[in-house]
């Protein structure tokens, strides 16, 4: 039987209130003794003299979910994890809104840490999603990752 | 054979659109970028790369589908 | 003028709902790229037999105060960051409840990740925190670090 | 002098008591250590440090403040 995929897209900025939520959602695992949680914010980089007002997030979604699930396959095998949840916006989000969540969980804090710079890092490398920085005069430029 | 080509990002601004359909000839992923930047010039300056069956193709990748995916380097997160 | 320091404890379990409100605290920090937070759970171990069902944590507190300071002001200067938030448990935190809850923000992630591993590690080290743990047929036995 | 010494952790179980003051000569925290153990020989067996207005004590550390607190290896987290 297919593993049925998880659509990791929320539309417009992730709500501190899902991190809340995915985190009291562990509470009955009482083998857990870490979790590590990554957090991306929307910055208002300052271009040219210009101030990022908001990005708007654009996806292959079918794409970027199976490499999603694809990545945490991967990081099951290779890290000593629990679980791992991923949540990227599509859409517009707004500065000082977060538009990635990425937690992972574990008995002991060595694995969480080293697992979870290597999926973020991932996510950002091979998941088709596409930011474009929409400027405070509604003039944009496309986002390059570094 | 007539593929559909889905533009993302910064290449449907490019393009001026989401997707099209064009006539190719070619059997693998290489010989289909050469193709594509002969049919659309603008493509020449970017760079991209193709998926079909959301994986990205290799070079010497053959194609199956009928729709491909042109993607702009990736840059959420 | 001396700086106020800040009390890092929390009575019983850190709820899920105060990690929202610290994220949601930095909206308005608009050239904040990336949060990394650690959360540390009680783990319901089981030990020649007995399960762990909470452990009770005691502390110097005001020493763990100052300390807690100190290693925030090591790691302004080392890392390149923009907030430091430290919350520990005292008293009694059920198996499964959070007792640990550290949360760095920064431009971008690579600092976060650099920073965050260094400072629990800090914490764990440094901070004169005590936990008992008391099983589920009462007796207990003094936490141990590894 | 007269010393309060502050037990903590596991040491207030391992001695009875969370505090107690005693009579002690040492000048600094290793001799403070050894007057210690010989007044409470529990903590023979322990492994602990002390501390004064806030700081562990390094062994050749003066002793200036007539409040030590004494503490079992650390286990926050």
């Amino acid at each position: 039987m297919k593993e049925a995929i998880q659509d990791i897209f929320i539309k417009g900025a992730i709500r501190p209130e899902l991190v809340a939520k995915t985190i009291a959602g562990h509470e009955s695992k009482t083998d857990l003794g870490a979790h590590d949680i990554f957090l991306g914010r929307v910055r208002s980089d300052e271009i040219d003299g210009k101030k990022v007002a908001a990005i708007e997030f654009t996806a292959q979604e079918e794409m970027a979910n199976s490499m999603s699930q694809e990545i945490q396959s991967e990081s099951f095998k290779r890290f000593d994890l629990e679980s791992i949840q991923i949540y990227h916006s599509i859409g517009r989000v707004e500065a000082g809104g977060l538009c990635i969540f990425v937690m992972v969980s574990s008995g002991h804090r060595q694995q969480v840490f080293e697992a979870l710079p290597h999926i973020v890092n991932e996510l950002k490398a091979r998941l088709p999603i596409f930011g474009k920085e929409i400027f405070e005069d509604k003039s944009h430029q496309w986002k390059v990752n570094k | 054979m007539k593929i559909e080509f889905r533009y993302h990002g910064k290449l449907s601004e490019v393009l001026g659109r989401n997707s099209e359909k064009l006539q190719v000839n070619s059997q693998n992923a290489g010989d289909l970028i050469r193709e594509l930047i002969l049919q659309k010039p603008q493509l020449k300056e970017t760079t991209f790369q193709l998926a079909q069956k959301n994986k990205i193709l290799k070079s010497e990748a053959p194609i199956e589908e009928l729709d491909i995916d042109v993607f702009p380097p990736f840059s959420g997160g």
